[in-house]
C-alpha cells in the first residue's frame, strides 16, 4: 500500500495544479474550464479519500518525494510530504469544501467573463492548500503558504475593473506578506537548529536545543500565523476580502487560507507545547481576537461581512485550542474544529451567496426575510448558523466543546495562565456567537417587504490616476460600509452588479451546498472515529453552561430585534456604532501608521539617491570640467610660462625623486 | 687612447645607417636633380625598408631570452657602445616603420612645399628617424646624447618649416622646450658620468658605484634629471605645454611624426637608461610615478575640452605618455618590455587615427578635417575611415575590439601591480575611464546619424557607387596605404598581441 | 677632495645662473644663452669629473668636445626659428602669447 | 574543443558580419539580419548548448609576453549561465523580429547583440584570468551602441549622458578589477582560475589577500551593481532598447557575481571572509535602498531596474555568508534574476514602445482588459519578483537568507543576523512596489487608449521565459544540482 499512499499524496496536490495550468490554457472555454476545475478538485478528493483509507489500513511510508532532495551543503532539504493521519484528514476536508466551491463557481460564475481565470486560481489555491497540509518540509509550507496568499490576492481581487477589490486584494497580500515575513524568519531559526527543512527532524531535534531559541522561533512563526489567519492585530484584511466573489470567500475562509495557521501549529504541536511564553502569547492573541471580532460581527450590517468576524472569531478558537492544549491532549481539538468549521462555515457562505443572488446584495436591509421568500435556503442556513454557534448536535458543538474541555484540561492540570485566558474569553464568546447568529437568522426571517429601493451606483468609477500610493491604499474607509445621512445602509459593491436574473441554481452547487449541510449535522460523529484522535471528552458542567449561555443569547436578541421595526437586533445600536463597526473600530489606522513612514522614507531615498549618491557621481564630472578649466587657464601659449614649468618640473621630479627613492 | 674600436659590425648598424646614408643621398640627389619628388620619397622610403629589414634579426620573436646583438666594442672583453637587443631592434623597427607611413602621409601634400622643399623636408624626417634608431642602440653616454639630439633638432625644423604663423609658435615653444630639456640632459649625463665614473649607460657602469654610498644620490639625481629631460621629448606633464602647440601647427604628417618617431626616440632613450640602473634593486621611482599620474590626469581633463581632433590628439598623447612610464615607475626589466609594449600600441593607434584624418583632410578639406563636431555621420558617409577611425579610437581607450589597446593597458598595470603602487594603480584605473571618455565622445559623433538640418551638403556619393568606393576614389593611393597598412596592422595585432608584443621579447 | 668644492660650486653656479635666464628672461636671445649656461655647466661638470676620476677612455673630455659641437648646431637651428619669429611678429619675446 | 570555438566564433563573425554589411551599399534589410542573427544565434545555442553537456577544455597559447593563454571551459557554475545567455540572445532576436530597433541600421543593432553574447559567453567559458578580464570588457562597446544609438531618443542628452554613464563606471568597474587580477596572478603565480580556485589562497598573506579581494569586490560591485556603486543601472535601463535592457540585466549583471565566485571568494577565502560583513551591509543596504526607491518611482523602466539592484543585494548576501548554501543560493539567484529581468524588461520594453513612455503617473488602458497576454506576463514577473515561493525568485532569497543566518564561522553571527532581519524586510518592500505596479497597469477599468496584445514572437519569447520561471521555481534542482559539485570544491575550504 505504500506505493499507492505515496501516488495518491502526490495526485492530491498534482490534481488542482494541473487543473490550474490546463484551466489558464483553456480559460476562454468555459465548459472545458469548468469540468478540468471540477475533475481536478475531485481526483484530489478522491485521491485524498484513498490516502485516508490506507492510512488507516495497512503499512505505509510517511515521507514521499516530490522534485527530489536539493544539493545545499550543510543544509539538508528534502522536500518531502509527510503523510500521516492528520494530513489526511484535513485534505479530505480541504477537497471537500474546494469541490463543493468548484461546482458552486459554475453557477454562481456562470455569466463572467472571467470564470476560467477564476476557477484556475481556485485551483491553484486548492493545490497550495494541499501543499500545505501534505508538506514534509518546511519550505514546502512555505511555498503553499505563501502561493495561498498570491492566490488569494487574485482571488479577491478577481473583479479587477472594480476599484475597491483591487484596494482590498492588495490590501490582504500586503497584510499577510508582511506577516510572512516574520514566519519566514521562524522557519529560518527551525531549521537553522536542525540543519535541515525536514518537519519531522524539526520535530524530533528542537527538544534537545535551546528552549530560548524555540520561543523565538515559535514568536515569529506566531506572527505569520496571526497575519494569515486573521489574527488581531492582522485581521482587518479579511472583512475586506469579501470584495472578492462569494466562492473565493467560501474557499478562503472556510478551510484553506485562514485554517492554513492552525494546520501548521498543529503540525508542530509537539514542540510548541515545549514553549509557554508562545503558547501564552498566543493565548492573548486569540483572546483578543474571538471576542473582538465577535462583538464586531454583531454590529455588522453586512451580512457576509458579519461571517467574515464570525471567521476570525472561529479561527480565533481553534488557535486558542493550541494555545492551551495540554501535550496529552494535543492538537485534537484545534484541528476538529478546523475540520468543523471548514464544513459549517462553507456551507454559510455559499448559502449566503446564493441567497445574495437572489435577493441581488449582501446588506442585511438587503437581505431581509430573504429566507422567507427563498424557503429553499432555510434549512441550509439554519444548519450553518446553528453549527456555528455551537448547538448540539450539530459539528459546530462537538468541536467546540472539544476545546472547552482542553481548556478546562489546562487549567486543572497545569492551571496556567493561558488555561485561564482561554476559557474566560471562550465563554464570552459564547455568548456574542450565538447573539449575532440570532441575529443573522432573525434578520433573514424578518417579516417586513425588503426595502428594493435602495440601489446605490457602482463604486468602481473609472480610475483616473495621478499617484497611487500605497498609503492611499489603508486611509480611505472601507467601501460600500459607509451609512449615508438617511440611515439607509449604504449598498456593498460586492455583489451589486452580480445580476444573475433568475437563471436557476445549477443541480451541482446545489449538490454542494446539501452535502455540506449533511456534513454539518452528522461531522460531529467524527469524533467517535479514530480519524481525528481526539477523545471523546466532553467536560458536562461546562457544555450544559455554555448551552444556557447560547440560550441567554438567543432570548436577549429576540427580545432587542422584536423591539425595532427592522428586525435587525444590531439596529439597537444605533446608526453611528454600526458605522463605527463596520469599519471594524478604525484598525486600518494602525496599517497607515506603519505604511505611511515607509511611503515617506521611500521618498527620502528617491531623493538621496538622486541627490547625495547620484550628485557625488556627477560632481566628479563637474570637478572635471572645473579642473579642465582652470587648467585652460593655465595654458597660457606664453612659451616663457612653460620654460618655467618645465623648471619646476624639474624641482618636483628631482625632490620627489632624490627623497623619495 | 690606446684602446681602439675594434668591432664594428655595419649590418648591426643598419638600421641607423640606412636613413642617415638615404637623407644624405636625397640631399645629393636634390643638388644634382632639382625639383625631384617622387624620387626622394621613393629612396626615402626604400633606406626606411632597409633599415627596417635590418632590424628583423634582433626582434624577439619565437626568441627565448635572444642574446643581444653588440656592436663599438671595447676589445677586452669590454663593454659595447652599440647593443641591438630586442627591446632595441622593435623600438627601431617601430620607428623606422613610423618614419615610413609619415612620408606616405606626406607624400599627397608635396604639391605644395617649395621646389627643393621636399628633399629638405625627407631628409630632415630621415635624419631625425636615424637618430631615434641610433639611440635605441646608444649604450654610452656621447652616443646616446648625440642621437637623442638628432632625434629632436630636425622636428624643430620640421615644424618650422611650413611658415604659417601657428607653425611659428609651435616651433618656437617646440625649440625653447627643446633647448632647456636638453640642457638638462647634458647635466643629467654629467651628473651620471660623475657619479659612475663611466661612460657608458649599462648597467655595469652604475654597478660599479654601488659600493660608494655618497655616490648614490648623485646617480638618482642623474636619473631624475634625465627623466626631466626626456620628460619633455615624451610629452609628460609639465614638460608637456608645447605639445599641443606644435601639433595643432605642424603640418599633419609632421604631427603624425612628433607622435610616432619622436615619442619612440624619447622612450628609446629613457629605457636605456632604466635598464642600466634596473639590475641596482632600486626601490619604485617615486618621480616617474608621479609624472605619470599627473600627465595621464591633466591629458585626458584637457583632450575632454578640445573641439579639434589635433589638438585632442595631442593632449591624448599627453595622457598615453603617461600610461607609457606607468610601468617605468616601477624599475624591472619587466617594467621596459611592458612600457615598450604599450607605446608600440599607442604608436600604431594614434598613426591609424592620423592616417585617417589625412585622408579626410584629401576629402573634406583641412578645416573639416580638423573640427570634431564635423565628425557628425562619419560612419554613415565614409563607413571604410570611420571603422578605421573607430578602431584606433577604441585601441586607444582600451576598449575591445581594440584588443591591442586592452593588451597594452594589462601589460602596463602589471609590474605597477607587481611592486604593489597601489595608489598609482588606482589613479590610473580613474584615468582609464577618463581615456574611455575621451575617445567615446569622438566616437559618439563619428557613430551618430548625421544631423539633417547641418549646412554642410552631403557628400555627392552619386547612386549605384558604395560609400567604399567613393572614398577610395577621392583619397591618395599612398594614404591609402597608410590607413590600409595601420588597420590591417591594429586587427593582426589585436586578434594576435603576441605578434607585437613578442617581438620586444621576454 | 677639497680642491674639488669649487669647479662644482661653479658647475651650480653656472646652472642656477642659466635655470634663471631661463626662466626670467623674455628675450629669446637671452633664453639661449641661458640655455648655454646650463650646457657649459654640464661641461664643467664633465671635465671635473674626468680631471678627478683618470678615465682611460677619455670620457670626460670627449662629451665636453661632443656638447660643444652639439650646442653650436643647436643653437643654429634656434637662431633660425628665432629668425622667423622675429619675421612673424616684428618681436622675438618669448611672454606674447602664441597664435 | 571545436564545440567551445564554434560557440565563440559565431557570434564573433556574424556580429562583424552584420556590422560590416550595413555599411555596404546595399545595406542588409531589416528582416534579413534578424533572420541571419537568428540563424547565428541558434546555432550558437546549439554549441553552447552541446559545450555545456560535453565539457570540452580548450587550453593554447595567446601571449606568451604576459602569460596569459586561451583557457576556455565549462563546469556546474559557468553551465547555467552559459545556457542563459545562449537562450536570451536567441530570446532578443526573436523579440526584436516583432518589435524591430529604431534609431539606426537594423544590421548594425543585430551585430551588436551578437558581440555582447560573445563577451558574456567568453567571460563565462574563460578559465584564466586576463582572459575573462578582457572578455568581460568585449562587451562594453556593443552596449554601448545599443544603448546611444538604439536607446530612447526623445532625450538625446539624457541617451549621451546614460550610455557614458554606463560605460564610464563600467571601465572603472574592470580597470579595478584588473589591477586586482593582476595582484592576484602576481601573488599567486598562476593566472588560471582553476588552478587558482585549487590553491584556495595557500601561501597568501592575510593582508595581501583583503588588498587584494578589496580591489576586485571593488571593481566588480561596480558591474554587479551594489550599493551605492548603483547609480549607472537605472538611466541605463530606462534609456536602452529592450534587447539592450534585457541583455544588460539578465546577463551583465551576472558577470559581476560571477566574477566575484570565480575570482575572489574561491582563490581568496580569507581576503574575502575579511571583507564579507561589509560587503553583505552594503548588499542588504541594496535591497532596502532599491525597494524603497521602488515604491515611489514613476517611470517603470527606472523601477525595474531598483528592483534589480534590491535583487543582486540578496546574491550579494549570500554570497558573503561564505556557505555552500549561500553560494549555492547566490548562483542561483544570479539565474533567477536573469530569468525574472529579462522577462520584465521584455514586457517594459514592449509597453514602452505601445505607451510612448514608460511614465506610471499617466492613466493607461489596464492590461488584464485590453492586453491579456502581457498581464499575465506581467503578473507572473512581478509575482516572481517579489520573491513569491513556488517561482523561480524564491529560492534565492530564501536560501541567501538562510545562510546569512547560519553564516560561516569566521563571520560575525550577530551581524549577519541583523542584516538577515533587515533583508527580510526588504523583501516585504517587494511586495509593495509589485503589487503598487499591478494596481497602476495591471487592474482597473479603463481600456483607452486601447493598444495591440502581445503576437508571435513577442509573445512566444513572453511565454517562453514565464515558462522557464515556473519550472525553475517548482524544480529548482536544474540549477543547483549543476552547481553543487562545484560550489562544495570551492566552500570546501571556508566552511570549515
Amino acid at each position: 500500500m505504500s506505493d499507492s499512499v505515496s501516488l495518491s499524496a502526490q495526485v492530491v496536490i498534482l490534481a488542482p495544479f494541473v487543473a490550474a495550468i490546463l484551466g489558464l490554457l483553456v480559460a476562454r472555454n468555459r465548459p472545458a474550464g469548468a469540468l478540468i476545475s471540477i475533475a481536478g478538485a475531485a481526483v484530489s478528493l478522491v485521491a485524498g479519500a484513498h490516502v485516508l483509507y490506507a492510512i488507516h489500513h495497512g503499512p505505509f511510508s510517511p515521507e514521499v518525494p516530490t522534485v527530489g532532495p536539493l544539493p545545499l551543503g550543510q543544509l539538508k532539504m528534502p522536500l518531502t510530504l509527510l503523510v500521516d493521519e492528520l494530513s489526511a484528514i484535513v485534505v479530505v476536508a480541504v477537497a471537500i469544501v474546494g469541490l463543493a466551491v468548484q461546482l458552486f463557481s459554475q453557477w454562481y460564475l456562470h455569466d463572467d467573463d472571467r470564470y476560467g481565470v477564476f476557477v484556475a486560481s481556485v485551483s491553484l489555491f486548492l493545490s497550495a492548500m494541499f501543499l500545505v497540509v501534505l508538506s514534509g518540509d518546511l519550505v514546502l509550507t512555505l511555498i503553499g503558504w505563501e502561493v495561498m496568499g498570491w492566490c488569494s490576492y487574485l482571488l479577491i481581487g478577481h473583479n479587477s475593473r472594480k476599484e475597491s477589490a483591487n484596494k482590498a486584494a492588495t490590501k490582504a497580500f500586503l497584510v499577510t506578506r508582511i506577516a510572512d515575513l516574520a514566519f519566514v524568519i521562524g522557519l529560518i531559526i527551525l531549521a537553522s537548529g536542525v540543519s535541515t527543512t525536514s518537519i519531522t527532524a524539526v520535530i524530533d531535534g528542537w527538544p534537545d536545543l535551546p528552549a530560548a531559541s524555540l520561543t523565538a522561533a515559535f514568536l515569529c512563526l506566531l506572527i505569520g500565523v496571526a497575519g494569515k489567519s486573521a489574527q488581531f492585530p492582522f485581521h482587518d484584511w479579511l472583512p475586506d476580502a469579501m470584495e472578492g466573489p462569494t466562492p473565493a470567500s467560501a474557499l478562503i475562509h472556510a478551510a484553506t487560507m485562514v485554517a492554513a495557521g492552525t494546520f501548521f501549529l498543529a503540525r508542530l504541536f509537539p514542540i510548541f507545547v515545549l514553549s509557554d511564553p508562545a503558547r501564552l502569547a498566543l493565548a492573548m492573541i486569540t483572546a483578543v481576537t474571538m471576542v473582538g471580532a465577535a462583538i464586531i460581527a454583531f454590529g455588522q450590517s453586512d451580512l457576509k461581512r458579519m461571517l467574515a468576524y464570525s471567521t476570525l472569531s472561529q479561527i480565533a478558537l481553534m488557535l486558542s485550542a493550541l494555545a492551551v492544549a495540554p501535550a496529552s491532549v494535543g492538537a485534537g481539538p484545534g484541528v476538529l474544529h478546523l475540520l468543523s468549521h471548514a464544513m459549517f462555515k462553507a456551507l454559510l457562505f455559499l448559502a449566503i451567496g446564493w441567497l445574495s443572488v437572489l435577493v441581488a446584495g449582501t446588506a442585511a436591509a438587503k437581505m431581509s426575510g430573504g429566507v422567507r421568500y427563498h424557503p429553499q435556503l432555510r434549512l441550509p442556513i439554519a444548519i450553518g448558523l446553528l453549527a456555528l454557534a455551537g448547538v448540539p448536535p450539530l459539528v459546530g458543538f462537538v468541536s467546540k466543546e472539544s476545546i472547552l474541555g482542553a481548556a478546562y484540561d489546562n487549567v486543572t492540570e497545569l492551571g496556567s495562565l493561558s488555561g485561564w485566558i482561554v476559557l474566560v474569553s471562550f465563554g464570552v464568546t459564547v455568548v456574542l456567537t450565538a447573539a449575532y447568529c440570532t441575529r443573522a437568522w432573525l434578520v433573514l426571517t424578518h417579516l417586513s417587504p425588503a426595502d428594493e429601493a435602495v440601489r446605490r451606483a457602482s463604486l468602481a468609477a473609472s480610475r483616473t490616476v495621478v499617484d497611487v500610493s500605497l498609503v492611499e491604499i489603508f486611509t480611505e474607509p472601507a467601501p460600500g460600509t459607509v451609512r449615508d445621512s438617511s440611515g439607509t445602509p449604504g449598498q456593498p459593491a460586492a455583489e451589486v452588479e452580480h445580476d444573475h436574473g433568475h437563471a436557476g441554481i445549477f443541480p451541482g452547487a446545489r449538490v454542494s451546498i446539501g452535502a455540506l449541510a449533511f456534513l454539518s449535522v452528522v461531522g460531529g460523529l467524527i469524533i467517535f472515529t479514530p480519524l481525528v484522535g481526539v477523545e471523546p471528552h466532553l467536560v458536562w458542567g461546562l457544555a450544559a453552561s455554555s448551552l444556557l449561555l447560547i440560550l441567554v443569547a438567543w432570548l436577549s436578541v429576540r427580545r432587542m430585534a422584536a423591539m425595532n421595526s427592522s428586525g435587525d437586533a444590531a439596529d439597537f445600536l444605533g446608526a453611528r456604532r454600526i458605522a463605527l463597526f463596520d469599519r471594524g473600530f478604525g484598525v486600518d489606522g494602525i496599517y497607515v501608521a506603519v505604511v505611511s513612514p515607509v511611503v515617506r522614507l521611500a521618498r527620502i531615498v528617491v531623493t538621496a539617491d538622486r541627490d547625495l549618491i547620484d550628485a557625488s557621481v556627477r560632481s566628479t564630472v563637474v570637478a572635471t570640467r572645473w579642473a579642465g578649466a582652470a587648467s585652460e587657464r593655465a595654458h597660457t601659449r606664453k612659451p616663457s610660462d612653460y620654460l618655467v614649468w618645465l623648471l619646476l618640473g624639474l624641482l618636483v621630479v628631482g625632490v620627489s625623486g632624490v627623497t623619495l627613492w | 687612447m690606446s684602446q681602439a674600436v675594434v668591432s664594428v659590425n655595419a649590418g648591426l648598424l643598419l638600421p641607423v645607417l640606412a636613413p642617415a646614408a638615404g637623407a644624405a643621398i636625397i640631399l645629393v640627389t636634390d643638388v644634382v636633380v632639382q625639383h625631384l619628388r617622387r624620387t626622394h620619397y621613393v629612396i626615402a622610403l626604400l633606406s626606411l625598408l632597409v633599415g627596417a629589414a635590418a632590424t628583423v634579426a634582433g626582434l624577439g620573436l619565437g626568441r627565448v631570452a635572444g642574446e643581444a646583438r653588440r656592436t663599438l666594442c671595447l676589445p677586452d672583453g669590454g663593454q659595447c657602445m652599440y647593443v641591438a637587443d630586442s627591446v632595441t631592434s622593435t623600438l627601431q623597427l617601430a620607428a623606422l616603420l613610423t618614419a615610413a607611413l609619415t612620408l606616405l602621409l606626406s607624400w599627397p601634400d608635396d604639391k605644395l612645399e617649395s621646389p627643393g622643399g621636399t628633399a629638405v623636408i625627407v631628409s630632415l624626417v630621415l635624419a631625425a628617424t636615424a637618430g631615434a634608431t641610433a639611440v635605441a642602440g646608444a649604450r654610452d653616454l656621447g652616443t646616446w646624447l648625440v642621437a637623442l639630439e638628432l632625434a629632436t633638432l630636425p622636428t624643430v625644423a620640421l615644424v618650422a618649416l611650413r611658415g604659417a604663423r601657428s607653425a611659428i609658435s609651435g616651433a618656437v615653444a617646440l625649440l625653447t622646450a627643446a633647448l632647456v630639456s636638453f640642457g638638462l640632459l647634458a647635466l643629467a649625463a654629467g651628473l651620471w658620468y660623475t657619479a659612475t665614473g663611466s661612460g657608458f649607460l649599462t648597467p655595469v657602469a652604475a654597478l660599479a658605484m654601488v659600493g660608494d654610498p655618497t655616490r648614490r644620490p648623485i646617480l638618482v639625481l642623474a636619473v631624475v634629471v634625465a627623466i626631466a629631460g626626456i620628460g619633455f621629448k615624451l610629452s609628460l606633464v609639465p614638460f608637456h605645454a608645447w605639445t599641443p602647440e606644435a601639433y595643432d601647427g605642424a603640418p599633419l604628417p609632421i604631427a603624425a611624426f612628433l607622435a610616432g618617431v619622436s615619442k619612440i626616440a624619447a622612450l628609446a632613450a629613457l629605457l636605456v637608461m632604466i635598464r642600466a640602473i634596473a639590475p641596482l634593486g632600486a626601490p619604485p621611482l617615486a618621480a616617474i610615478a608621479i609624472v605619470s599620474a599627473v600627465s595621464m590626469t591633466l591629458g585626458n581633463i584637457m583632450a575632454l575640452r578640445q573641439n579639434g581632433v589635433i589638438r585632442l590628439l595631442a593632449w591624448s598623447t599627453v595622457a598615453q605618455a603617461g600610461w607609457v612610464v606607468l610601468p617605468l615607475a616601477a624599475v624591472s626589466s619587466s617594467a621596459v618590455h611592458a612600457s615598450g609594449a604599450y607605446l608600440l600600441a599607442y604608436v600604431l593607434a594614434t598613426l591609424l587615427a592620423f592616417a585617417v584624418i589625412a585622408a579626410l583632410v584629401q576629402i573634406r578639406g583641412a578645416a573639416r578635417a580638423r573640427d570634431l563636431a564635423q565628425y557628425r555621420g562619419l560612419l554613415g558617409d565614409h563607413p571604410i575611415l570611420a571603422s578605421a577611425l573607430a578602431l584606433a579610437l577604441l585601441s586607444l581607450a582600451g576598449l575591445p575590439p581594440g584588443i591591442l589597446g586592452l593588451v597594452a593597458k594589462v601589460a602596463a598595470l602589471r609590474p605597477v601591480v607587481d611592486s604593489e603602487l597601489w595608489l598609482l594603480a588606482v589613479i590610473a584605473a580613474f584615468n582609464a575611464v577618463l581615456g574611455v571618455a575621451v575617445y567615446l565622445r569622438w566616437l559618439l559623433v563619428v557613430i551618430s546619424t548625421s544631423d539633417p538640418a547641418a549646412k554642410v551638403p552631403a557628400p555627392a556619393v552619386p547612386d549605384g557607387v558604395s560609400p567604399v568606393a567613393a572614398t577610395v576614389a577621392r583619397v591618395h593611393p599612398a594614404t591609402l596605404v597608410a590607413v590600409g597598412f595601420t588597420a590591417v596592422a591594429l586587427v593582426v595585432t589585436s586578434l594576435s598581441p603576441q605578434t607585437l608584443v613578442g617581438m620586444l621579447g621576454i | 677632495m677639497i680642491h674639488l668644492w669649487l669647479p662644482l660650486l661653479l658647475v651650480c653656479v653656472l646652472a642656477g645662473a642659466g635655470a634663471y635666464g631661463v626662466i626670467a628672461r623674455r628675450n629669446a636671445v637671452l633664453v639661449l644663452i641661458g640655455v648655454e649656461l646650463i650646457l657649459n655647466a654640464a661641461n664643467l661638470l664633465f671635465v671635473t669629473t674626468a680631471s678627478v676620476r683618470g678615465d682611460q677612455l677619455r670620457t670626460g673630455y670627449v662629451l665636453t668636445l661632443f656638447l660643444i659641437t652639439i650646442a653650436a648646431a643647436e643653437m643654429g637651428v634656434a637662431l633660425a626659428v628665432i629668425l622667423a619669429l622675429f619675421r612673424d611678429r616684428g618681436h622675438i619675446d618669448l611672454s606674447e602669447p602664441g597664435s | 574543443m571545436i564545440l567551445l570555438f564554434a560557440a565563440l566564433a559565431i557570434p564573433a563573425v556574424a556580429g562583424t558580419a552584420l556590422i560590416l554589411s550595413g555599411r555596404g551599399s546595399r545595406p542588409l534589410s531589416g528582416g534579413n539580419a534578424n533572420m541571419l542573427s537568428l540563424v547565428a544565434s541558434l546555432a550558437t545555442a546549439a554549441f553552447v548548448l552541446a559545450a555545456v553537456i560535453a565539457r570540452p577544455v580548450v587550453d593554447q597559447q595567446w601571449l606568451p609576453s604576459l602569460g596569459i593563454r586561451l583557457q576556455f571551459a565549462v563546469d556546474g557554475i559557468s553551465a547555467p549561465l552559459l545556457i542563459l545567455t545562449a537562450a536570451l540572445s536567441v530570446a532578443v532576436v526573436v523579440h526584436a523580429g516583432s518589435r524591430p530597433p529604431h534609431g539606426g541600421s537594423p544590421a548594425t543593432f543585430y551585430g551588436c547583440l551578437q558581440l555582447v553574447e560573445l563577451g558574456a559567453l567568453a567571460t563565462f567559458f574563460a578559465r584564466d584570468a586576463i582572459i575573462f578580464y578582457v572578455s568581460f570588457e568585449i562587451v562594453l562597446i556593443p552596449m554601448w551602441v545599443l544603448i546611444s544609438r538604439y536607446g530612447d531618443s526623445r532625450d538625446l542628452v539624457a541617451r549621451a549622458d546614460a550610455s557614458g554613464r554606463f560605460v564610464l563606471f563600467t571601465v572603472l568597474g574592470s580597470t579595478l578589477m584588473l589591477i586586482g587580477i593582476l595582484a592576484l596572478v602576481q601573488a599567486s603565480g598562476t593566472a588560471s582560475l582553476d588552478a587558482l580556485a585549487a590553491s584556495r589562497g595557500a601561501g597568501l598573506e592575510r593582508h595581501t589577500q583583503i588588498i587584494i579581494a578589496a580591489l576586485l569586490l571593488v571593481g566588480l560591485s561596480i558591474k554587479i551593481p551594489v550599493f551605492p556603486l548603483h547609480t549607472w543601472l537605472p538611466p541605463a535601463h530606462t534609456i536602452a532598447p529592450t534587447a539592450g535592457s534585457v541583455m544588460l540585466a539578465a546577463v551583465l549583471l551576472k558577470m559581476g557575481t560571477y566574477g566575484v565566485v570565480r575570482l575572489v571568494i574561491a582563490p581568496l577565502p580569507i581576503g574575502f571572509g575579511a571583507l564579507a560583513p561589509a560587503f553583505a551591509i552594503l548588499g542588504v543596504a541594496g535591497i532596502i535602498w532599491g525597494g524603497l526607491a521602488c515604491l515611489v518611482e514613476n517611470d517603470l523602466k527606472r523601477l525595474i531596474a531598483y528592483s534589480s539592484v534590491a535583487h543582486m543585494g540578496f546574491v550579494v548576501l549570500g554570497l558573503s555568508s561564505g556557505t555552500t548554501v549561500g553560494l549555492q543560493a547566490a548562483l542561483f539567484a544570479n539565474i533567477a534574476h536573469g530569468v525574472v529581468s529579462a522577462l520584465l524588461f521584455f514586457l517594459v520594453g514592449g509597453l514602452k514602445e505601445r505607451w510612448g513612455s514608460a511614465d506610471l503617473a499617466t492613466a493607461r488602458a489596464a492590461l488584464r482588459e485590453v492586453s491579456p497576454r502581457l498581464g499575465f506576463a506581467l503578473i507572473v514577473g512581478f509575482a516572481a519578483s517579489l520573491g513569491l515561493p513556488g517561482l523561480v525568485g524564491f529560492w534565492g532569497e530564501f536560501l541567501a537568507m538562510y545562510s546569512a543566518w547560519n553564516p560561516a564561522p569566521d563571520r560575525p553571527l550577530l551581524l549577519m543576523r541583523v542584516l538577515v532581519v533587515v533583508a527580510v524586510l526588504g523583501a516585504g518592500v517587494a511586495a509593495g512596489y509589485s503589487l503598487r505596479v499591478l494596481r497602476l497597469i495591471w487592474s482597473g477599468d479603463r481600456t483607452t487608449p486601447a493598444h495591440t496584445d502581445a503576437r508571435g514572437g513577442e509573445w512566444s519569447v513572453l511565454a517562453v521565459l514565464v515558462c522557464s520561471v515556473l519550472v525553475l521555481g517548482v524544480a529548482p534542482g536544474l540549477v543547483l544540482n549543476s552547481t553543487a559539485k562545484d560550489v562544495a570544491a570551492i566552500t570546501a575550504e571556508v566552511s570549515r
